[in-house]
C-alpha cells in the first residue's frame, strides 16, 4: 500500500505515490526525478540533500515522505527564478566555489536558508551555518568566501535603499 | 613570457559546466534514470578472512521480483597478468577477485554475489535470503599483525623473496651512495619512527551505475569514474569480454581523489543487466563506500637523517611498510621516490615493503604515497633544524633540489620551481607573524611527479565561428575551463564561444584517467595541439580565399593576416562561414602520450593553538605556496590547492579507519570518520609560484595532488611549536594529544629512535 | 663495454634491486637507440634483469619519467633510470 | 509500516493502544539513519509532530513547558529561554547540524537514549519534568526516570512525553552546557556537562550542581558539587575538588568515539569550565 502525498515543490503543486518509509529525498529523485537533490550518506551528516520544507533547512534524507502532506519544499531547482540566476548561485559561479559539484546544491540550500534568517553573517557564523555540508574538493575556503560576497552586496543594497 | 603575455590563459573565467551544477541539473552518477531499470545490490562478505564453501542461490531466486543473482561462477577465471592500467600496474586477477570474490573473502565488505530485482526491498529481501557456506579464518589488520611471525596468510603465492608465502607482497629498495660514510661525516643524527592509519579519499558522491545490455549483447554503461576508458578496459578484462562491446558514458563525477581509478560496480551491473535483459542501476550507501572501496594505506614508516653542523644533509635511511589492503599494491613504491625528493641528498638509503592485510584493497588518493613518507622526513628534518637552531625553512632551502640536481630516486630534475616555493613562504607575512601562548608554527615540503600518459582531444569549428573541443577526461575540478582557455589562445575567439565536453568511450580516442594531476597538461596538450592544427587548416583556407600562399598568412588575435597587409583580416568566424567552398568542414583531432611532464613542489606553514586540557588542536592560519608552472585558470588552481590542504589537515587530525577486533569498520559514517567541516579551519591562503615547465607550450606542470604532501608534518611540526612536544603517530587526535603532553610531563621522552 | 665511461651511448643509472641484478654496477652504458632496445641490452647481459620486469616499470630519459615507452628514442648521452611504476590520484 | 500522523493526544493513545508494533517519532532524525544502519523500521511509524500541544514554547509567571516535539531550531531561536536557560539553549544548539536541528526535538533526543544526548545534561540538571501521556491518562515524572539505559526508557510502547516542564530560574542562578568534541561541528560528545549555579548577593555560591553525559549508561548527577563550591567565590581549589569528585563518579567505557581514560580526563576539564561558566552567568565574579 502507498501513501498519496499532495504537496508543493518548488512553488508548483505536485502529488505522488510513495511507500511510507520512504524519504523525502526518495520522493523527490526517485519518483519527481528532482535529482539536484543528492545523497552522499542518507543519514543526516553531509547534508548534499539540503532542502527548505516549509522555510526551514532540513536533510531530506530524514524526512519520510509521507510527513510533507500539504508542506511547502524547495530544492536546488526552486533558487533561481525563470530568468535570473539567485545571487548565492552567481556568486558560486563567479568565485569558483565549486569543483566538482555535487555537494553544491546543498551548499546553495543552507546558505540561502542562512541569509534568509541573517542577511549580515559574519565568517564565523557562514562557516557554522554550513557545517552540516560537507565538501571534499574546496577545503571550504571558496564557498565562504562567495556567500560572504552575497552578504556583502545585500548589505550594500539595503544601505542603498536605505539611503 | 609572462601570463600578461596571455589574452585568455590567466583569466578566473566562468566554468562551462557551472550553470548546470549551481541549479541542480548536471547528471551525476546516480541521476540516471531508465526504462524498465532495476535495482541492484551486493551481497558482502560479515568475515574479514574466509574460504567460501558454498553459495545457494536457491531461495534468493525464489523471492518475487528477482531478476538475477549472480556470483564469481558467472565470471571467467583469470590468470596472474600484470599490465598498466590506469597509472599503475594492475593485476587482473586480483581486480576480479575484488569486484567479485571466488574462493576466499578477504574483508569485510567483500562482494560474494549481486542481486538485481524489480524494487529494493525484492532486492534487499533476495539478499538476505543468500545463502553462503564460510570456514572463517583468522584475520590481520595492519602491517605490524601482518609480519608478525604466526600471522595467517591471505595468498598462497606471495613470496618475493622467493621462500614460504607471507604477507609481503613486493620489496622496494633504492640504495646510493653509503649511507654508513654519509652518518660518519654527521654532526646530528636523528632517528623516529611513525605510524599513520587507513584514511579514505572521501569523495561525497558514493560510486552510482546504470548498465544495459542491448539484444546484441553489447552494454551501454553510464557511471562516475576518473576515466571511463579505465571503466571500460578493466571491466571488459574482468568479465572476458571484447571492448567495443562496451560504451561507457560519462556522467559528472562528484569527486575523486584516486578512488574512482578502479572498478567496483561496473562489471556486476553489466552482468546482470547482461542476464536479466534489463537496465541495472547500482548505488553504494556510504557505509558500503567506507568498508568496500579504496581507502589509503595504513603505515609504518622509520626515517633517519643526518647533517652537518651547518645544515648540510649527510645521510638518510628510510624503511616504510604500507598496507595494501586485501590484494597487492599499496603505492609504497611512490613513497619511497617522493619521501626525500625534495632535497639533495648523495647518501641514501630507501627500503619500503607492500604488506597485503584484511582490509578494503587500498585504492589511489591524491599524491599515493607521498603525505605519508613526507609525515616522517619532514618531521625528522624539523627536529634537525631545531637541534642546530637553526630556521626550518633555511636548512629545506641550503639543502633544496634545483634545476640540475640528482634526485634521490635517481633521474636529474630539469627546471623546477621548489627553491620559489620556499622563498615564497619565507616572505609571506604569515611566517613573521607574532602567535600567542600555546600557539605554535610549522613549516613541511612536498614532492610529487605529475602524470602524462595518454590522451584525445576532437576540435570542430562551427560555421558561426563558434567551436567544440571534445575530450575523454573527466571534469573533476573545473578543467574543461581551463580546456577552453586553452583552446581559446590557440584559436584567437572568446572562450565563451567555445564549448568543451567530455564524451563518452566511443566518440573520442584513448584517454587515461584523471588522475596523476594530469589532465591540464596532457589533455591540454592534445587540445593546444589540435587547435594547432585547425589554425594551420585556417590559415590555408584564408589563402585559398586571397589566392596567397599559406606561408604568407599569420594567425594572430582570432585572425588570418596577410603579411604584407594588402588584405583586410579575416576572422575565424569569415572563415568558417565559408568553409564548404574552402575545403568542407573544419575540424583537428589529436591523440597523444604526453611527454615532457613537469614535477610539483610545494611548501606550507601552520599555525596550530594547542588546547593544553583537552588536546584540541585549532587551525589558526595555513598557506601555502606551490610551483603550478603556469596556472591556466588560478581560481581552479587556487581551489586544488585548498582542498589538498583540508584534506590533509583532516589527515593530520581526526580522521582514520577504526577496526573492531573483528575486523568490522566501527566509523563507516560521516558522522563518526571527522573529514573537516566548514567551522573547523581558517581561510587557506594560497600563493601560486609559476616556474614554467619547459615540457610544455603554456608551462603547465599538474597541479592536484601536491597539495596534500605537506599537510600532515607541518601541522605536527607546528604543534611541537606549541607544546614542544612531537606527536609521530596519526591521527593526531585529541586522545593522542592529550597522552603526549602527559608523558612528557611524566618525563618520559616520546617515540624512541628504532 | 660495460661499466666504462663512454659518452657516446645511453647511460643507465642503476640503484636497489637493478643494481643487484646488474652485478653491483651503479651505471652501464649501451648501445641503444630506443627504450626497448635498452631493455634487451641489459636483458642480453645480465639475465638476472629479465625478472625485474623492465617492461612494466616506469623510465625516466634525462629525468623525465614516461609509461609505455617502449619505442621512444633515446639520445647517445641520454640519462635512462628504470622506477616502479607510480599511481596518481 | 504506514505512517500516522494523529491531531490530538487522544487520537495518538487509542492508536498506540491498538497498535503494538508502531514507534512514536518527532524529528526522524535517528529513527531514519538506524533504519540505514540495519535496524528494522517499525511497524507503524507515529509521527508526534502534528499535536499542537506536543510543538511549541510557553512560560507563565513561574513555569516554563516546552513541547516535547518541539525542534531544537525553536530553542534556540527563543530569547526569553535562552536568557533563562542558556545552557539548554547550548545544548539544542548541538544536536548535529542546522538541518538537524530544525528537526531534532528534546523528546527524540531524550527517548533516543544515547548516553551521549546533548540535552540529556541540562535538562537533568535543572529539574525539568516530563508530562507523560498515556491511554491510562497522563502523569508527570523527574526526566532522570525516563532513560534507563542506552536506547532503553522506562516508557511503555503506548506512552510518550507530551512537554517538559521546569520552575522559571531565581535570579541569580544560571546553567550552562559544553561538551567535547573533535569536530567544531557535527560531532557526538565524548563527554557532555551541564552546570547549574547559583549566587548568592555579594557573588559566592550559594548552590551548585553538575551532570555529566556520555560518561555511563544513562547521565550521571555527581554528588557533592555544591559541598565543594558553597560559600566560596570560584576558586580553583574548589573548581579543582569538584572536577575531582566527577572524576570519581563516573563509569565511561571506551569506544571509537574516546576511551575511558580520556573521558574520565575530559571530564574533569569540562566540570570546571562549565560549572565557571554557569557561574559567570549567574553573577559570580570571576
Amino acid at each position: 500500500m502507498k501513501t498519496h502525498v499532495t504537496c508543493s515543490v518548488n512553488g508548483d503543486p505536485v502529488e505522488f505515490l510513495v511507500d511510507d518509509s520512504q524519504t523525502l529525498l526518495s520522493a523527490l529523485r526517485d519518483e519527481l526525478k528532482l535529482t539536484g537533490v543528492k545523497e552522499g550518506c542518507g543519514t543526516g551528516d553531509c547534508g548534499a540533500c539540503s532542502v527548505l520544507l516549509n522555510g526551514e533547512l532540513t536533510c531530506s534524507c530524514l524526512v519520510f515522505a509521507p510527513e510533507v502532506q500539504n508542506s511547502q519544499v524547495v530544492t536546488v531547482e526552486g533558487l533561481a527564478d525563470p530568468d535570473n540566476l539567485h545571487p548565492l548561485q552567481a556568486a558560486f559561479l563567479e568565485g569558483a566555489a565549486l569543483q566538482c559539484g555535487i555537494c553544491t546544491p546543498g551548499f546553495l540550500v543552507a546558505a540561502k536558508a542562512l541569509l534568509d534568517r541573517n542577511p549580515t553573517p559574519n565568517e564565523k557564523e557562514v562557516r557554522y551555518a554550513i557545517a552540516g555540508n560537507l565538501c571534499r574538493c574546496t577545503g571550504y575556503d571558496k564557498i565562504v568566501r562567495s556567500i560572504l560576497d552575497v552578504a556583502a552586496d545585500l548589505a550594500s543594497e539595503s544601505e542603498t535603499v536605505g539611503e | 613570457m609572462t601570463s600578461t603575455s596571455f589574452k585568455h590563459i590567466g583569466q578566473r573565467s566562468i566554468r562551462p559546466d557551472g550553470l548546470d551544477k549551481v541549479t541542480g541539473k548536471a547528471r551525476f552518477g546516480a541521476d540516471y534514470y531508465l526504462p524498465g531499470m532495476l535495482v541492484g545490490v551486493v551481497v558482502r562478505s560479515p568475515h574479514p578472512h574466509a574460504t567460501i564453501k558454498s553459495i545457494d542461490t536457491t531461495a534468493a531466486r525464489a523471492i518475487s521480483g528477482v531478476k538475477a543473482v549472480i556470483t564469481a561462477q558467472d565470471f571467467p577465471e583469470i590468470s596472474h597478468e600484470e599490465a598498466m592500467s590506469g597509472e599503475s600496474v594492475v593485476d587482473f586477477r586480483d581486480l576480479s577477485h575484488n569486484v567479485m570474490a571466488r574462493d576466499k573473502v578477504l574483508y569485510i565488505g567483500h562482494p560474494v554475489a549481486a542481486i538485481a530485482a524489480t524494487s529494493q526491498q525484492a532486492a534487499d529481501a533476495a539478499a538476505q535470503a543468500l545463502q553462503v557456506v564460510y570456514e572463517i579464518h583468522p584475520h590481520v589488520l595492519n602491517v605490524d599483525e601482518a609480519m608478525a611471525s604466526d600471522a595467517p596468510i591471505l595468498h598462497s603465492d606471495l613470496d618475493p623473496d622467493g621462500g614460504e608465502p607471507t604477507n609481503i607482497a613486493k620489496r622496494h629498495v633504492f640504495n646510493r651512495g653509503d649511507t654508513k660514510q654519509g652518518f660518519a661525516r654527521a654532526d646530528v643524527v636523528i632517528e623516529r619512527e611513525f605510524t599513520t592509519k587507513q584514511v579514505h579519499q572521501g569523495y561525497i558522491e558514493p560510486h552510482a551505475v546504470v548498465a544495459d545490455t542491448g539484444e546484441d549483447g553489447r552494454s551501454v554503461v553510464w557511471c562516475s569514474s576518473q576515466g571511463h576508458f579505465l571503466v571500460r578496459d578493466q571491466t571488459a578484462k574482468v568479465l572476458g569480454w571484447e571492448r567495443s562491446r562496451l560504451k561507457v558514458i560519462p556522467a559528472e563525477i562528484g569527486g575523486g581523489f584516486g578512488g574512482k581509478t578502479t572498478i567496483y560496480l561496473e562489471p556486476l551491473a553489466v552482468l546482470l543487466s547482461a542476464k536479466s535483459g534489463r537496465p541495472v542501476k547500482m548505488v553504494m550507501s556510504r557505509d558500503e563506500v567506507f568498508m568496500a572501496t579504496g581507502p589509503g594505506p595504513g603505515s609504518r614508516v622509520r626515517v633517519k637523517i643526518g647533517a652537518t653542523s651547518d645544515g648540510k644533509i649527510t645521510a638518510a635511511e628510510v624503511w616504510m611498510a604500507f598496507d595494501a589492503g586485501a590484494f597487492k599494491g599499496s603505492p609504497v613504491g611512490a613513497a619511497c621516490q617522493t619521501v626525500l625528493a625534495p632535497y639533495e641528498i648523495h647518501d641514501v638509503s630507501i627500503t619500503g615493503l607492500d604488506v597485503v592485510i584484511n582490509t578494503p584493497k587500498v585504492a589511489a588518493y591524491r599524491a599515493p604515497g607521498a603525505p605519508i613518507g613526507a609525515f616522517a622526513a619532514e618531521s625528522v628534518l624539523d627536529e634537525i633544524a631545531e637541534a642546530l637552531s637553526m630556521d626550518p625553512i633555511d636548512l629545506r632551502y641550503q639543502n633544496a633540489v634545483e634545476e640540475g640536481s640528482e634526485s634521490t630516486y635517481g633521474p636529474t630534475f630539469k627546471l623546477i620551481g621548489f627553491k620559489e616555493t620556499l622563498e615564497a613562504i619565507k616572505e609571506h607575512p604569515h611566517y613573521k607573524a607574532t602567535l600567542g601562548p600555546n600557539q605554535g608554527r610549522g613549516v613541511a615540503c612536498g614532492f610529487w611527479f605529475n602524470a602524462g600518459l595518454g590522451s584525445s582531444a576532437t576540435v570542430s569549428i562551427h560555421e558561426d565561428g563558434t567551436a567544440s573541443v571534445l575530450t575523454g577526461s573527466p571534469d573533476i575540478g573545473g578543467s574543461r575551463a581551463s580546456m577552453a582557455l586553452m583552446a581559446a589562445e590557440v584559436l584567437g575567439i572568446d572562450e565563451t564561444r567555445i564549448r568543451p565536453s567530455i564524451v563518452d568511450t566511443d566518440s573520442i580516442g584513448f584517454t587515461d584517467v584523471t588522475g596523476g594531476s594530469r589532465v591540464t597538461f596532457a589533455t591540454g596538450m592534445a587540445v593546444i595541439e589540435a587547435c594547432g592544427e585547425i589554425v594551420e587548416d585556417l590559415r590555408g583556407r584564408a589563402a585559398m580565399i586571397w589566392g596567397a600562399e599559406p606561408d604568407d598568412v599569420e594567425w594572430q588575435s582570432g585572425q588570418a593576416q596577410h603579411s604584407d597587409g594588402s588584405k583586410p583580416p579575416l576572422s575565424l568566424a569569415e572563415i568558417a562561414g565559408s568553409a564548404a567552398k574552402t575545403g568542407g568542414p573544419i575540424a583537428a583531432t589529436a591523440s597523444l602520450t604526453a611527454r615532457g611532464v613537469g614535477p610539483a613542489f610545494s611548501t606550507q606553514v601552520c599555525d596550530v593553538e594547542v588546547d593544553p586540557d583537552t588536546g584540541l588542536v585549532d587551525i589558526l592560519r595555513y598557506t601555502t605556496a606551490q610551483d603550478a608552472g603556469r596556472a591556466i585558470h588560478p581560481s581552479y588552481v587556487e581551489g586544488q590547492m585548498q582542498g589538498g590542504v583540508v584534506q590533509g589537515i583532516g589527515w593530520a587530525l581526526n580522521e582514520e579507519y577504526v577496526y573492531d577486533d573483528s575486523g568490522r569498520m566501527e566509523n563507516p559514517m560521516f558522522l563518526d570518520y571527522r573529514m573537516p567541516v566548514a567551522s573547523d579551519l581558517p581561510m587557506i591562503d594560497t600563493v601560486i609560484v609559476e616556474v614554467p615547465n619547459p615540457g610544455h607550450p603554456y608551462g603547465v606542470r599538474g597541479v592536484g595532488e601536491v597539495g596534500i604532501v605537506p599537510p600532515l608534518a607541518a601541522i605536527a611540526n607546528a604543534i611541537n611549536g606549541a607544546t614542544d612536544v612531537r606527536l609521530r603517530d596519526l591521527p593526531m587526535s585529541p586522545p593522542r594529544v592529550v597522552d603526549a603532553l602527559s608523558s612528557e610531563l611524566n618525563g618520559a621522552t616520546g617515540t624512541p629512535a628504532g | 663495454m660495460l661499466s666504462v665511461a663512454n659518452s657516446t651511448v645511453p647511460r643507465v643509472h642503476l640503484l636497489g634491486d637493478l643494481k643487484r641484478r646488474c652485478g653491483g654496477r651503479k651505471t652501464v652504458d649501451v648501445e641503444a637507440e630506443t627504450v626497448s632496445q635498452v631493455i634487451a641490452a641489459l636483458e642480453a647481459r645480465f639475465p638476472d634483469v629479465r625478472q625485474a620486469g623492465l617492461g612494466h616499470m616506469s623510465v625516466a630519459i634525462d629525468g623525465e619519467i614516461m609509461t609505455n615507452a617502449d619505442y621512444v628514442t633515446v639520445a647517445p648521452e641520454a640519462e635512462i633510470h628504470f622506477l616502479p611504476a607510480l599511481s596518481g590520484g | 509500516m504506514p505512517y500516522v500522523a494523529p491531531s490530538t493526544i487522544d487520537e495518538a493513545c487509542d492508536f498506540l493502544r491498538s497498535n503494538p508494533g508502531s514507534r512514536v517519532f518527532a524529528g526522524a532524525t535517528d529513527i531514519l539513519p538506524q533504519s540505514k544502519a540495519g535496524r528494522r523500521l517499525p511497524e507503524f511509524l507515529v509521527d508526534l509532530k502534528r499535536i499542537p500541544r506536543l510543538t511549541g514554547l510557553n512560560v507563565d509567571d513561574k513555569l516554563w513547558r516546552i513541547g516535547a516535539s518541539t525542534p531544537a531550531a525553536h530553542l534556540t531561536r527563543d530569547s526569553r529561554l535562552s536568557g533563562e536557560f542558556p545552557g539548554l539553549v547550548e545544548a539544542a544548539g548541538l544536536i548535529g547540524s542546522d538541518q538537524i536541528q530544525t528537526r531534532a526535538s528534546l523528546g527524540g533526543n531524550l527517548c533516543n537514549a544515547s548516553p551521549a544526548a546533548d540535552t540529556g545534561p541540562s535538562l537533568v540538571v535543572n529539574e525539568f519534568s516530563a508530562v507523560i501521556a498515556s491511554p491510562e491518562g497522563e502523569r508527570t515524572v523527574p526526566v532522570t526516570a525516563i532513560t534507563t539505559g542506552p536506547g532503553q526508557t522506562s516508557l511503555t510502547n503506548d506512552e510518550f512525553i507530551v512537554e517538559f516542564l521546569a520552575d522559571r530560574p531565581a535570579a541569580g542562578t544560571s546553567d550552562a552546557y559544553q561538551r567535547f568534541t573533535p569536530r567544531t561541528e557535527m560531532d557526538i560528545a565524548v563527554v557532555g556537562a551541564g552546570a547549574r549555579v547559583s549566587v548568592g548577593p555579594t557573588g559566592e555560591v550559594t548552590n551548585a550542581d553538575l551532570v555529566l553525559g556520555a560518561v555511563a549508561p544513562t547521565t550521571v548527577p555527581i554528588v557533592g558539587i555544591s559541598d565543594a563550591l558553597v560559600g566560596r567565590s570560584l576558586d580553583e581549589p574548589g573548581l579543582e575538588r569538584a572536577a575531582d569528585l566527577a572524576k570519581e563518579q563516573i563509569e565511561p567505557i571506551s569506544d571509537k568515539r574516546g576511551t575511558r581514560d580520556f573521558r574520565i580526563h575530559i571530564a574533569g576539564v569540562l566540570t570546571k569550565r562549565v560549572l565557571r561558566t554557569a557561574a559567570e552567568r549567574a553573577g559570580a565574579e570571576s
